[in-house]
């Protein structure tokens, strides 16, 4: 074979969420670049090829189609579950029905059900999901319980927003966290534009920590909200550290905003990455905007490269998917495995709090992050129910 | 033998607000008369008309179509009752052609309702219905043209031809013959006697000698109240009348 | 004094004046008769502005032809319409208002205060829209109007269809007595009685062209103009 | 239940006076043009960025001002060269070009400043806590929300009552060239008309690119609450808009606040959370509280489609 | 703006060629773009064609603006798609899937039904802004009562667990295509003789004036309800068909955005042909999905075109064609055909060099390195160069200018000339 080895990237790269979708684009040809100069994958060059699904989870089924038929094995995704579990389908109806078959490698979407009882061969996710991340912050939420005692819950009104409302008041029971969950809304998502009247509630319920798996403008809003009515809380996120937030909020969210990740920027200074580092200011070079946030995308490039290589050619994807599953991986941060069973990554995760003085700042807003905790693989992991069909 | 009244109005009033339009309008009119309405501007002639036809509501009184009740009945049902008006504006489908024109006005007493079931060019009754009425309208050769390109005569023609065309048996036509010249108004004159021929006829009109002309009855409405009935020549010699309506100016 | 010199106007393609030439001095009322569809209306419109004029249209030496309906308007040109065109959200009061150059200023002649008085009506009414006023109504209202931007030369399109023996009359008393304050007043008029009757001088126009111009009394003596360019 | 109330109505009003005025400038265009301008929330967005790039180079204040006038000239153009062209073909043409060139200003604005929000931050002399009530800060920006609000509301009054552009326009819609005829500019009228209502609604995005967030998506994120407040304050009605704004802003901030469902109150009767009735049985009032002004939106229209104040049928 | 009228006043060119046309293309297309994905995209045409035929006995028939189409487009999916889980989860046993679409159509009746009931009151900006209302509420409503709807991930069948009524296996894109073609001509046939019913033509009277149609009989509440119901129920069908070739439903088949496409597609088309509509859903279909792989700017594009066929060709695409036609048969291209080419000529000129200043501009202001050489019409540029940028826009003006400022005034002058003459 020939030509370039080619990921389609499925994501919206026009309307409202075009700012996301761009920048995800933006680490994708980076990393591809990157790994080109090291001489790519097998000799051949990586191409990304970019299709904006306008956020649509229909628009996404037809462009993995489009991608089969321009003989593309891979796709890539992360903006929403919904898309996903479209891809999902899309994806795994395609292979059952035709010959060429395509593998999904899934960045971002969280949404637990795509590694339990929708679980796919096909499907591979680099990010942690929902249920790994409050795995991890409730564990470390547990460590502070002395400085938490009433938790309010705010979250978007759709399954994401869902899950964390119901699965952390579980967690609160389960990890015997001495607090009390104090308030529990859903607010629709990307509709409120005033988040004061929640405000108030959080105020009232008297809570000094809220938990949200908010994310763009709800979540820059609602941090916006709470610091200008001058609530002392701390927020905890899954998305404070990037999608547009760190902008919009800037030093507002100061010391209170927390976020759980895989990675953060200054875990490349705290670590000793250096060579991590090299990769995250040439990114800020060539793209002064925003910054190397996904450090899953550094994670799924390599993995998938490791995996082509070992099956020695990048169109046999059912060997591809199967050297895949349960591939282990030596990332910056430490040891990475794609767990065979549901194909969910397991690897070490992150607290950490918006600090001004952070090395590296967030999308040029001043301030940065500072680890407040490291969750190692160990406590960040989750039960799955998924009973995969391999072929 | 007494003739049966095909109108019966009884203590009809009508106010906007405080200003009270109508003011009690008590009317008879008998099957198959013409019966002309005069008056000075704004006594109520047009708002009785739209009184009868059911396009605004009474505030007060009856109206009797043929001995039933129609009163406060929306127009459409009032049409359907048997009585048909046109308007002093001219007011017709202005995109469609003078047929389409005529072929709405019949459907729906050619019994063809909403029905979405039937081609409307099948339907050969209202299809020859239409052309006879352009024929006797003297539009057959703009039978295409679309009404709003027809002349100012020709549309009110059309509006009259669409009035008649539902067979309805009363008809009120609202000034007529406004804005034509002597000719067209004698035109027209024909033309309405032509079409309406047994059917009962009310007409509002400005134009003496057209009112002369047609009248079986006349009617002068003052100020909302109807203030002399009678045959053209009681009319035209009712002190009243030349001190409201005909002014010196009587021929 | 309004001069029409060479006037030709087209709807499209067809060609409906065909160089008219007339001019109505102040002070005095001319009818224009004619059959229907001849343009007497169209020839207004062109001296408005409201359809491309092709030819030479002044006003008191000043060139009206190819200004835009609203300079025309402030040249001192008042526009009675044959369809009226009142407007009908508008309330009696706000139409009139309408009519006026400036806010609230009328001419000296016409106040809202004078046209209350002639016709009593319209300050009843005031507050209704004027969409649901009688025919007659609408039609003194549309001559008021005009009349609120103080107007000097006035083009009057068949004021008096629609109105009741009496109001004819009324009307022709209000034209007169414009002639009188010293407006140029063009009547456009079908019913031969009255334009007869107020007129200083006749034109008639016959397919796009003035062809007769007189007084009413060689009118009156003339059956064989009237037969041949008036009637059908 | 006393001081929910009471803080619904403070925080109600502000939040109010915010809908008026990204919406006031529509009531004009939409309310007396008939326009039905789907970009008024790209004109407000044009409002934040401009006022973001001009603040730059001379402060807040300035920008405060200039950008206004910079989106006003801005819709006295597109009046100009686009919707005057479009106007005679009807209102359906009409939105849909407005709809179009939605897409273009996104997509521009997006172009020229990218994708990413832009940092537009309140100027530090409006940056600080005013005052405090039941706990919670209010800022100075937001009293200068409310001050900018009322000078909106004055401005609009002032051009209805002032001058009559109302009234040649309301005119020019049924008999465009009769208004002429009477010796009116109707053109220009248009044009002013229209480049104030997109001025008010540039100066509705510099104040609320600062309270909300200043990126390419937030004329979407606005969307079509705007059209519903003034629909339902009556077509063209200055104060039925602020009404509506004020109404819509308290009783969603009121749904917000309260903690209700069906379930909670009366009990959940063996009543389960799914099936149609269940899950409204269940429905907390906080869920509701984003659609209540389409639900206001279609209750009034069909009990009373001229809206609360509105003279006219829409 | 519609001028066609009940009888659909235009030439036989308009009245038969369709019905030849349309049938062979959707013949003759599948064996051009015979992908998978060529394949799916002539299906979501085929759908969209119906959805706005639908649309437009709404808009151009009976002159109601709906922001809310979707929502009956949509109901009838999700009611489609319970239908084919029940079937998928009965092993495949139950309705044939040839049928499903029916139960779409039946689902958007029923929703018409209710809906239409209270909102076809008034025709005109309180019926558009009812169905704006409409339409946020139940895309909405979509979200909250997940049981039905699935909530934002929607819900999935799989065609191929269906019972087929002529045993065919609609594993293949190809034979679903042809269902959709099958069910499109169906839909297409019924709405174009629905418009010869006296209902199809009382709803172009009330269009026109609902007044007069009172006075002949018709209640306009009326005519205007049916006509939604029975164009719910249409939406409906374009909705089942829909569950049927992308076997997923979400929230956005209820969303603003598809009731806002729809409108587009049909006044793109020409909202006052029977073909208009078809024709600009299918555009709109096609630039949607392919547009984006080829540029950037696409949304740019989009807007553009939009914009200047509202401006320019306010009857649509469809109505450019059929005034070209009619000027063409009476005579009017005589003397001055070359004129016209040298004006299409000029403006594809000036299109062209409008796209280099755009693709130009994207990448000035989106790449990394704008200086970086980049392939722009077949040549490579640097962005930071100003002679591209001065060809491009010299390129642009002197194609608009010599179209608009050379081109039409001679047109113009050609056109009166020889009518004049033709008088003399
Ligand atoms: N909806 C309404 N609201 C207020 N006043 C109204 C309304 N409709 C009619 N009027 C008034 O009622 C009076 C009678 O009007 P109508 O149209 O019936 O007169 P008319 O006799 O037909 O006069 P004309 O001969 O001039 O047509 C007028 O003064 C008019 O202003
Ligand atoms: N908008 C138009 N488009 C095309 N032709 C028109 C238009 N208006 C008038 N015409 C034609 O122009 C000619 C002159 O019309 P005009 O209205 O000036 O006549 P008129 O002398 O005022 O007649 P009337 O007594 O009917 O008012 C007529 O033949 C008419 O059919
Ligand atoms: C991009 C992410 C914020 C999307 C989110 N993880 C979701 O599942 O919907
Ligand atoms: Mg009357
Ligand atoms: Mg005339």
């Amino acid at each position: 074979q020939e030509g370039p080895i080619r990921i389609a990237y499925i994501e919206p790269l026009s309307g409202p969420f075009a700012n996301v979708g761009d920048a995800g684009l933006k680490h994708f040809r980076f990393a591809a670049e990157k790994m080109n100069e090291q001489g790519g994958i097998l000799g051949r060059d990586i191409e990304i090829v970019a299709m904006d699904n306008k956020q649509s989870p229909s628009e996404s089924v037809s462009l993995v189609q489009r991608s089969v038929d321009d003989g593309i094995n891979f796709v890539t995704q992360g903006n929403g579950s919904n898309v996903a579990g479209a891809i999902v389908e899309a994806v795994d109806r395609n292979n059952r029905r035709n010959d060429d078959k395509v593998i999904f490698l899934n960045y971002a979407a969280v949404d637990p059900a795509l590694t339990n009882e929708r679980c796919s061969f096909y499907h591979f996710r680099f990010d942690a999901n929902s249920a790994i991340k409050l795995e991890a912050l409730s564990n470390f939420m547990k460590t502070r319980d002395d400085q938490i005692d009433n938790i309010f819950l705010i979250n978007q009104d759709y399954s994401h927003g869902q899950f964390i409302s119901s699965r952390m008041k579980e967690l609160v029971g389960e990890k015997d966290i001495n607090a009390e969950v104090v308030g529990d809304v859903l607010h629709p998502i990307a509709q409120v534009r005033d988040f004061s009247p929640y405000v108030s509630r959080i105020q009232q319920s008297g809570a000094d920590t809220v938990v949200t798996g908010n994310w763009g403008n709800d979540l820059s809003l609602l941090v916006r909200a709470i610091d200008s009515a001058g609530l002392d809380v701390n927020t905890y996120t899954y998305y404070g550290g990037g999608l547009g937030t760190p902008a919009a909020v800037g030093p507002r969210g100061e010391d209170i905003l927390f976020q759980v990740t895989e990675w953060h920027a200054d875990v490349n200074v705290d670590e000793g990455l250096e060579e991590y580092e090299q990769w995250f200011v040439e990114f800020k070079e060539r793209y002064p905007e925003i910054d190397w946030y996904y450090h899953r995308i550094y994670n799924q490039m390599h993995m998938l490269k490791n995996a082509i290589e070992e099956v020695g050619n990048a169109e046999d994807v059912d060997a591809i998917a199967h050297a895949l599953e349960g591939m282990e991986f030596q990332s910056p941060t430490g040891t990475v495995t794609m767990r065979a069973k549901d194909h969910q990554i397991l690897q070490p995760m992150y607290i950490s709090v918006m600090d001004a003085d952070a090395k590296y700042d967030a999308d040029n807003s001043g301030v940065g992050f500072r680890t407040v905790a490291n969750i190692p693989v160990e406590e960040a992991t989750d039960t799955t129910s998924c009973n995969m069909r391999r072929p | 033998m007494t003739k049966r009244n095909a109108l019966e109005l009884k203590g009809v009033k009508k106010n906007f607000g405080r200003a009270e339009i109508i003011r009690g309008v008590n009317l008879d009119v008998h099957e198959h008369e013409r019966h002309v309405i005069i008056g000075p501007n704004g006594a109520g002639k047009s708002t009785l008309f739209n009184l009868i036809s059911g396009r605004l509501k009474v505030s007060d009184g009856s109206i009797k179509l043929f001995g039933k009740d129609i009163h406060n009945m929306p127009a459409h049902k009032v049409n359907r009752m048997g009585l048909s008006r046109s308007f002093q504006v001219t007011n017709l489908f202005q995109n469609m052609t003078v047929m389409q024109n005529l072929r709405c006005s019949l459907l729906w007493s050619e019994g063809h309702k909403y029905s979405f079931w039937k081609s409307v060019m099948k339907q050969d009754r209202v299809t020859e219905h239409a052309m006879a009425l352009a024929e006797q309208l003297n539009l057959h050769k703009q039978a295409d043209t679309p009404a709003s390109l027809l002349t100012y005569a020709e549309q009110r023609a059309l509006e009259v031809g669409c009035t008649v065309a539902s067979g309805a048996e009363v008809i009120l036509l609202d000034e007529p013959t406004a804005g034509m010249s002597r000719t067209e108004a004698n035109d027209a004159i024909q033309l309405i006697q032509r079409m309406t021929g047994e059917n009962t006829l009310v007409v509002v009109e400005h134009d003496l000698s057209v009112v002369f002309e047609l009248a079986d009855r006349i009617s002068v409405l003052v100020y909302g109240e109807i203030i002399a009935t009678g045959t053209p020549d009681e009319i035209r010699n009712n002190a009243a009348v030349q001190e409201a309506y005909l002014g010196t100016e009587v021929h | 004094m309004l001069k029409i010199q060479d006037l030709n106007a087209y709807y499209g393609k067809s060609h409906v004046l065909r160089g008219v030439n007339m001019s109505v001095e102040r002070g005095e009322v001319v009818s224009l008769l004619g059959r229907n569809g001849v343009g007497r209306s169209t020839l207004c419109k062109a001296v408005m502005g409201l359809l491309p004029p092709v030819g030479h249209v002044e006003f008191d030496g000043k060139t009206l032809s190819g200004l835009e309906p609203h300079s025309v308007a402030h040249a001192g040109i008042g526009y009675v319409p044959e369809d009226r065109a009142i407007f009908p959200g508008l309330t009696v009061a706000q139409n009139l208002e309408l009519g006026m150059k400036k806010k609230g200023q009328t001419g000296e002649k016409w106040t809202l205060e004078k046209v209350y008085e002639w016709f009593p009506r319209l300050k009843e009414r005031e507050h209704t829209p004027a969409e649901v006023l009688s025919g007659g109504e609408q039609q003194m209202l549309s001559m008021f109007r005009a009349l609120m931007g103080d107007p000097q030369c006035v083009l009057v399109d068949e004021p008096t269809e629609g109105l009741a023996p009496k109001v004819v009359a009324d009307v022709a008393a209000i034209l007169k007595q414009m002639a009188n304050d010293g407006l140029a007043v063009l009547l456009v008029e079908q019913k031969l009685s009255i334009a007869l009757d107020i007129a200083d001088r006749i034109y008639i126009m016959g397919e796009g062209n003035i062809v007769y111009e007189g007084t009413p009394e060689d009118l009156k003596n003339n059956p064989e103009i009237r037969k041949e360019w008036l009637e059908v | 239940m006393l001081e929910t109330i009471a803080y619904s109505i403070l925080n109600g009003v502000l939040y109010g006076t915010l809908l008026f005025m990204m919406s006031s400038g529509l009531t004009l265009i939409f309310g007396m043009m008939g326009v039905l301008n789907f970009a008024h929330a790209s004109f407000y967005m044009l409002g934040a960025y401009f006022a973001y790039t001009v603040g730059l180079a001379t402060g807040f204040w300035v920008a405060l001002l200039l950008a206004p006038i910079l989106v006003g000239a801005f819709g006295a153009l597109v009046e100009r060269y686009g919707l005057r062209r479009v106007h005679q073909y009807g209102h359906v043409p009409e939105l849909l070009f407005t709809f179009g060139l939605a897409y273009v200003i996104e997509e521009l604005v997006a172009l020229f400043w990218g994708t990413v929000p832009v940092p537009y931050k309140a100027p530090a002399s409006l940056d600080f806590t005013a005052f405090s009530l039941m706990g919670l800060d209010y800022s100075m920006f937001k009293v200068f929300i409310l001050l900018v609000a009322i000078v909106m509301f004055v401005g609009l009054w002032l051009l209805l009552k002032k001058t009559r552009a109302g009234l040649v326009i309301q005119g020019a819609l049924s008999r465009p060239d009769m208004v002429g005829a009477l010796g009116h500019n109707v053109p220009m009228v248009f044009t002013f008309v229209f480049a104030f209502g997109c001025a008010l609604a540039g100066l509705g995005g510099v104040v609320g690119g600062i309270h909300f967030v200043t990126d390419p998506g937030m004329a979407f994120m606005m969307g079509p609450i705007v059209f519903v407040v003034v629909v339902l304050g009556g077509l063209g009605s200055v104060p039925g808009a602020l009404v509506a704004s004020l109404i819509i802003g308290i009783l969603q901030t009121f749904f917000l606040s309260i903690n209700f469902s069906l379930a909670g109150a009366i009990g959940s009767l063996g009543i389960e959370d799914s099936g149609f009735f269940g899950v409204l049985w269940h429905m907390e009032t906080t869920r509701i509280a984003a659609v209540l002004p389409y639900l206001l939106l279609v209750l009034t229209l069909i009990f009373r489609p001229r809206g609360l104040f509105g003279k006219r049928e829409a | 703006m519609a001028t066609n009228t009940a009888a659909g006043g235009a030439s036989n060119l308009l009245r038969f060629w369709p019905w030849v046309v349309i049938p062979l293309l959707a013949l003759i297309l599948p064996q051009i773009f015979d992908s998978r994905h060529g394949i799916t995209l002539l299906s979501h045409m085929g759908i969209a064609i119906i959805f706005a035929l639908s649309y437009n006995m709404l808009l151009g028939n009976t002159g109601l603006l709906s922001f809310g189409h979707a929502v009956y487009y949509g109901l009838g999916a999700y009611v489609a798609m319970h239908v084919l889980r029940m079937v998928n989860d009965a092993g495949g046993e139950g309705l044939p899937l040839e049928l499903i679409p029916v139960v779409g159509a039946a689902a958007g009746l029923f929703f018409g039904v209710i809906f239409g009931s209270f909102s076809v009151r008034r025709a005109g900006v309180v019926f558009a802004m009812i169905t704006l209302g409409l339409g946020a509420l139940v895309h909405s409503s979509s979200l909250m009562f997940s049981d039905f709807f699935g909530g934002e991930a929607g819900l999935f069948g799989d065609r191929t667990y269906a019972p087929s009524l002529f045993g065919v296996d609609y594993g293949s894109n190809t034979n679903t295509y042809y269902l959709v073609v099958a069910w499109a001509l169906i839909a297409a046939i019924s709405i174009y003789l629905l418009r010869k019913t006296p209902l199809g033509w009382m709803a172009n009277a009330v269009r026109d004036n609902p007044e007069r149609a009172q006075f002949v009989g018709y209640n306009p509440t009326i005519v205007r309800f049916i006509q939604f119901a029975l164009s719910a129920m249409f939406a409906g069908l374009a909705g089942g068909l829909f569950v049927i070739t992308d076997e997923i439903v979400n929230d956005e088949s209820v969303g603003q955005i598809q009731s806002g496409i729809v409108l587009l597609g049909s006044y793109i088309g020409g909202i006052g042909y029977f073909v208009g509509p078809m024709v600009g859903a299918a555009l709109v279909t096609v630039l949607e999905s392919s547009l984006s792989s080829y540029t950037e700017a696409w949304v740019l594009y989009f807007g553009l075109l939009f914009i200047s066929i509202v401006m320019f060709a306010p009857m649509g695409l469809v109505g450019i064609v059929h005034t070209q036609y009619l000027t063409w048969k009476a005579g009017g291209w005589k003397g001055n055909t070359g004129i016209r080419l040298y004006m299409v000529l000029a403006g594809l000129v000036g299109i062209f060099g409008a796209i280099c200043v755009i693709e130009m501009s994207y990448h000035y202001f989106r790449s990394w390195d704008p200086s970086a050489p980049f392939a722009l019409m077949g040549f490579t540029v640097n962005a930071t160069n100003a002679l591209p940028w001065l060809i491009s826009f010299g390129i642009a003006v002197i194609g608009f200018g010599l179209m608009l400022f050379h081109g039409k005034p001679m047109l113009a002058r050609r056109i009166s000339g020889s009518s004049e003459g033709g008088k003399a």
